[in-house]
């Protein structure tokens, strides 16, 4: 299995895998050919490592994507085996971070991404490893709230009478204080907050929310939405009707396929790297 | 030179003297869409006829520097000698740019430039331009250019409310949407939904007015129906809104007269069956 | 050999510029080109939508402009065509966002590995069409055969002389029942106003409103009516020399028919 | 034998008088006169009638009408009142009476640009509009060569006679008093 995460891309075997997962990730790479050019992938061997050359092959291919495999995660008999492939061995696979929900597990807790959302995963694990390389440099994925500018045009808005309104709407930064906003956000505009926000109204398609906290609507979620937009893969998103364009949580995107007409409020949050929807009354997340 | 036709007509209205009592000012009210296309140019046209038949004094600017068309769909592009640009830069006389209509009296043109940008024209001027018709005349009806870049925002520099036309389409709602937005927040603006054709509605081919107001949530003021007569109409440049057994002539002076304050009943919707709504699940939310 | 840059531009708005932009960019991926789908409507985003893609755009054209993520990251691959990109716009900023070099550059190095880069330009003739125009070295212009919308494509074909652009015209949105009544001018009166050489004519079909609704461009479907017309013209566009087919004289025929009928 | 057969059938519709306004609106659009200059002639055009009688310039129009071999200019004007004597002409000579004689121009962004104007392609049916146009024209305007002709005209022309149109003005266009309906006429 191929999966983004924040230091890389990691192929996965499981303890049972034989040569058939070799082939296909092989193909799951050709599809999409550069897209994971130039980025840091590690191997983790969850039973015992795949001896036929086979492997070697597909070693090969992952060079040829200019996919840099640098090491391998597994059980200690690894390192002669990494030694014969040229790859680092660097001991025990790491335990996924995952926060217990506790003993009242919702039954169908997670409306299950279909293929087609699994599929998109894939496609956004390059951005991913984007956004990673970028903030290991310091920059923020999401452009600093430029609040000169902002300032700017609400002063210049005053001024001038019956003006435009201003596109960014922002709060002063420092505090990690919530943004309430009371109205339905139109196409195009866009709401950047350090801290949470609140918005009582729906945010049509075309809309924007980027919070470094939780974000909440009290109404229609149609726009994108982009929670823990500065890595903080516990926040969430919630709205009584949630479709939204593109859901992202820190580092995780994933786009709402399933054609689940929730009656109900539902929300979003991250479980072992991945995102996860689920009716909120039920999701004991209080 | 052909027979100069004699002719005696009532000529062009004066600016009230200051002895008289001061006019209330007129009301601007600015038409616009964001997409283009939807028929902004033939609303403005249809509702500010309608207006003038109603005996009030109506003013129609064309703010599409560039793209002149509200002079065609009246039929008056023989008689613009100047236009906005001319009177902002004082090359011309506000008196001399505004053109009557040849079907309703109190009906005036004042033409676009054709070949200027709208780059030409400073957002001041406008608002200036504007409060010098608002003196004179009832209704200042702005027609304003698709987009949302100058010539948007000098469009609406001069007015006080607006009208949003939207189509139902799913394009055409989004951009109405991102205008509504770029409006200043006191406004109300009011929607028009323009050629509805209430068969597809009903096979699930159209958005219905329902799943329209589900997005853009503005107060309903008219709802046209898609009808080969405007094409007819604007193909010899007279508003169809003068046509007495037009069913969108009726629709436009319905909207006419609720702008002109008298309470007509809302806007009714042919249409009852289930909207393509319900069928295709949350409108954006995907197939 | 570098792609062709052709901007599908038409002063009015509304006329099926963006529908003609995807459906004509899908004929071609149809008939083996690579083909490259550039959104330049920065703030009234809609290509995305007539595509159906609109749920997986990650990164828009300013942010390529900007720096801030490479072209490949930004492109979107159709699912159902493998060899249609799509470029899209950015929605929540502005036009002056990108100036006319920034798009030269990036549609050149669009066009390097693709066979056709289609250009589908905002209304009007502002900031936003002097940056699509800027990035082309072709021009269609789509207009209907409506008033209002040739004095538009009037004004747009004097300025794509002005720069030098080889242009060609669509008319889209014919009606043959209004055409043989004399209520709609024909293809010949459009040609002979704007004086500019067709490359193809579409017919006013009310499935277009379903498709745009759907997000599948109708040539995804061959019962589609108009789908064999946008692959003709794709074939025009190739170089093929393929004859009009005349909407009025097959509607001649049925008007001398109904005549006889109810004579 | 065809399109003869087929003009018998087809009814002159909106759609033949939208080609005719369109070609007009177009042609005033193309024709090498730049449209400022045309609503300049069309201003001269009216200052002059306006010396000579009163009339309704809201319902006055200038249209141009493609005959057979050349365009022709026609204006149509309501008279109100005659003049007992006529204003004196103004003297013409000083003001340079065409822009041709104005040096090569910075030409303005306009929609005809200084590469040959559309027109000089070789459309029969057009071609000798360029060069009969404007001695056909009725106004008394010198010849102007169409290569000669500049796009815009360098300088606004002098307001000069910008007051004399608005005493003449002044006294021909009484207040519309509200209600006043077009029928009734209204005796300056």
């Amino acid at each position: 299995m191929l999966r983004g995460t924040k230091s890389g891309l990691e192929f996965v075997f499981a303890a049972d895998a034989g040569d058939a997962v070799l082939s296909d990730l092989t193909a799951r790479l050709s599809e999409r050919p550069d897209f994971y050019r130039g980025s840091r992938a590690t191997a983790i061997f969850q039973g015992a490592p795949l001896e036929s050359d086979a492997f070697a092959g597909f070693l090969d291919t992952v060079r040829a994507h200019g996919i840099d495999l640098h090491g391998v995660y597994g059980a200690a008999e690894l390192g002669p085996f990494a030694e014969r492939h040229a790859l680092a061995y660097l001991g025990e696979p790491p335990r996924p971070v995952v926060t217990s929900l506790g003993q009242r597990r919702p039954r169908k807790v997670v409306a299950a991404l279909t293929e087609r959302a699994r599929s998109l995963e894939a496609d956004f694990a390059g951005a991913r490893e984007d956004i990673a390389r970028r903030r290991a440099r310091g920059e923020t994925s999401v452009a600093k709230p430029d609040f000169a500018k902002a300032a700017a045009i609400r002063a210049g808005a005053a001024s001038a009478g019956p003006t435009v309104a201003p596109p960014v709407l922002t709060v002063t930064p420092g505090t990690p204080a919530t943004l309430y906003h009371r109205g339905t956000l139109r196409g195009g505009q866009i709401l950047q907050q350090i801290g949470n926000i609140v918005v009582v109204g729906d945010v049509n398609p075309g809309a924007e929310l980027v919070a470094s906290g939780d974000i909440l609507v009290f109404g229609a979620l149609r726009g994108t939405a982009h929670a823990g937009a500065q890595g903080d893969t516990a926040a969430r998103v919630a709205a009584l009707e949630l479709a939204p364009t593109q859901l992202r949580i820190a580092t995780c995107i994933a786009a709402d396929d399933v054609k689940h007409k929730a009656r109900e409020p539902e929300v979003a949050f991250i479980r072992d790297e991945r995102i996860a929807i689920a009716p909120y009354a039920k999701a004991g997340l209080r | 030179m052909e027979a100069i036709e004699t002719e005696i007509t009532a000529p062009v209205p004066e600016a009230p003297v200051g002895d008289q009592p001061v006019a209330p000012l007129g009301r601007a009210i600015v038409i616009t869409s964001g997409k283009g296309g939807v028929g902004k140019t033939t609303t403005t046209a249809n509702v500010g006829a309608a207006l003038a038949a109603l005996g009030k004094r109506v003013v129609l600017v064309d703010a599409d520097v560039g793209l002149r068309n509200l002079d065609i769909v009246l039929g008056l592009e023989a008689r613009v000698k100047y236009h906005v640009l001319d009177v902002i830069e004082n090359k011309a006389e506000l008196d001399d740019a505004l053109v009557r209509d040849k079907n309703v009296d109190s009906l005036y043109l004042l033409a676009a430039a054709q070949t200027r940008e709208k780059e030409d024209v400073s957002t001041e001027a406008m608002i200036g331009l504007i409060e010098q018709l608002r003196a004179r005349f009832e209704f200042v009806l702005i027609d304003c250019p698709a987009g949302i870049e100058t010539g948007f925002r000098n469009a609406i520099a001069g007015a006080g409310h607006a009208i949003v036309v939207c189509t139902p389409e799913v394009s055409a709602v989004r951009d109405a949407d991102r205008v509504v937005g770029l409006l200043p927040h006191d406004w109300k603006p009011e929607l028009v939904v323009n050629r509805l054709r209430p068969a597809l509605v009903r096979k699930g081919k159209m958005l219905s007015v329902e799943d329209v107001d589900a997005i853009l949530r503005l107060p309903l003021l008219g709802v046209i129906p898609d009808e080969p007569g405007i094409i007819i109409a604007t193909n010899k440049g007279r508003p169809i809104a003068l046509d007495e057994h037009s069913p969108v002539g009726a629709a436009y002076r319905q909207i006419a007269s609720r702008l002109a304050g008298n309470d007509v009943p809302p806007p009714t919707v042919k249409v009852a069956e289930p909207g393509f709504f319900s069928k295709f699940g949350s409108l954006f939310g995907g197939r | 050999m570098a792609g062709r840059r052709i901007v599908i531009t038409s002063g009015k708005g509304g006329v099926g510029k963006t529908t003609t932009t995807a459906n004509l960019g899908a004929a071609l991926a149809k008939r083996g080109y690579k083909v490259v789908l550039v959104d330049t409507d920065i703030g009234l985003r809609n290509l995305d939508l007539v595509l159906g893609v609109e749920k997986r755009i990650v990164f828009d054209l300013v942010e390529v402009v900007e720096g801030r993520c490479q072209v490949r990251q930004a492109l979107i691959r159709d699912k159902r065509f493998t060899s249609l990109h799509l470029l899209p716009a950015a929605q929540t900023r502005d036009k002056t966002a990108v100036s006319e070099a920034q798009m030269d550059a990036l549609i050149g190095e669009l066009a390097e590995e693709a066979d056709f880069v289609l250009i589908d330009c905002p209304a009007g003739i502002e900031h936003g069409f002097r940056n699509a125009v800027a990035g082309a070295r072709e021009g269609i212009v789509v207009t209907t055969p409506e008033v209002s919308a040739i004095r538009d494509a009037d004004r747009v074909v004097g300025k794509l002389k002005e720069r030098g652009l080889p242009h060609t015209l669509i008319v889209n949105r014919i009606r043959p029942e209004m055409v043989a009544s004399g209520e709609m001018m024909t293809v010949d009166d459009v040609r002979d106003v704007l004086r500019t050489e067709i490359l193809g004519i579409i017919p006013d079909d009310e499935e277009v409103i379903d498709t745009t609704n759907r997000g599948e461009p109708l040539v995804l479907d061959p019962n589609q009516r108009l789908a064999p017309i946008y692959l003709k013209i794709a074939r025009r566009l190739e170089g093929e020399k393929i004859p009009l087919t005349r909407l009025e004289s097959q509607t001649f025929l049925t008007k001398l028919f109904s005549i006889w009928k109810a004579g | 034998m065809l399109d003869f057969f087929k003009s018998l059938f087809k009814p002159q519709g909106s759609g033949a008088t939208a080609k005719e306004r369109l070609r007009l609106v177009l042609l005033s659009d193309h024709l090498s006169l730049a449209p400022e200059t045309i609503d300049a002639l069309k201003a001269d055009l009216f200052d002059v009638f306006s010396r000579y009688f009163e009339y309704d310039a809201s319902q006055a129009e200038v249209t141009f009408d493609h005959r057979e071999r050349e365009v022709a200019m026609l204006a149509s004007v309501p008279i109100l009142r005659v003049r007992e004597r006529t204003l004196p002409p103004v003297a013409l000579a000083p003001e340079p009476p065409a822009p041709v004689a104005v040096a090569p121009v910075a030409v303005a962004p306009v929609a005809v640009a200084p590469e040959p104007p559309a027109i000089a392609e070789p459309e029969p049916e057009l071609e000798p509009v360029e060069a009969e146009a404007v001695e056909a024209g009725p106004a008394p305007v010198a010849a102007l060569e169409p290569e000669k002709l500049p796009i815009a005209p360098a300088a606004p022309r002098p307001r000069k006679r910008r007051r004399k149109r608005n005493a003449a003005a002044s006294n021909g266009k009484a207040g519309v008093q509200p209600g006043l309906s077009a029928g009734h006429s209204a005796q300056a």
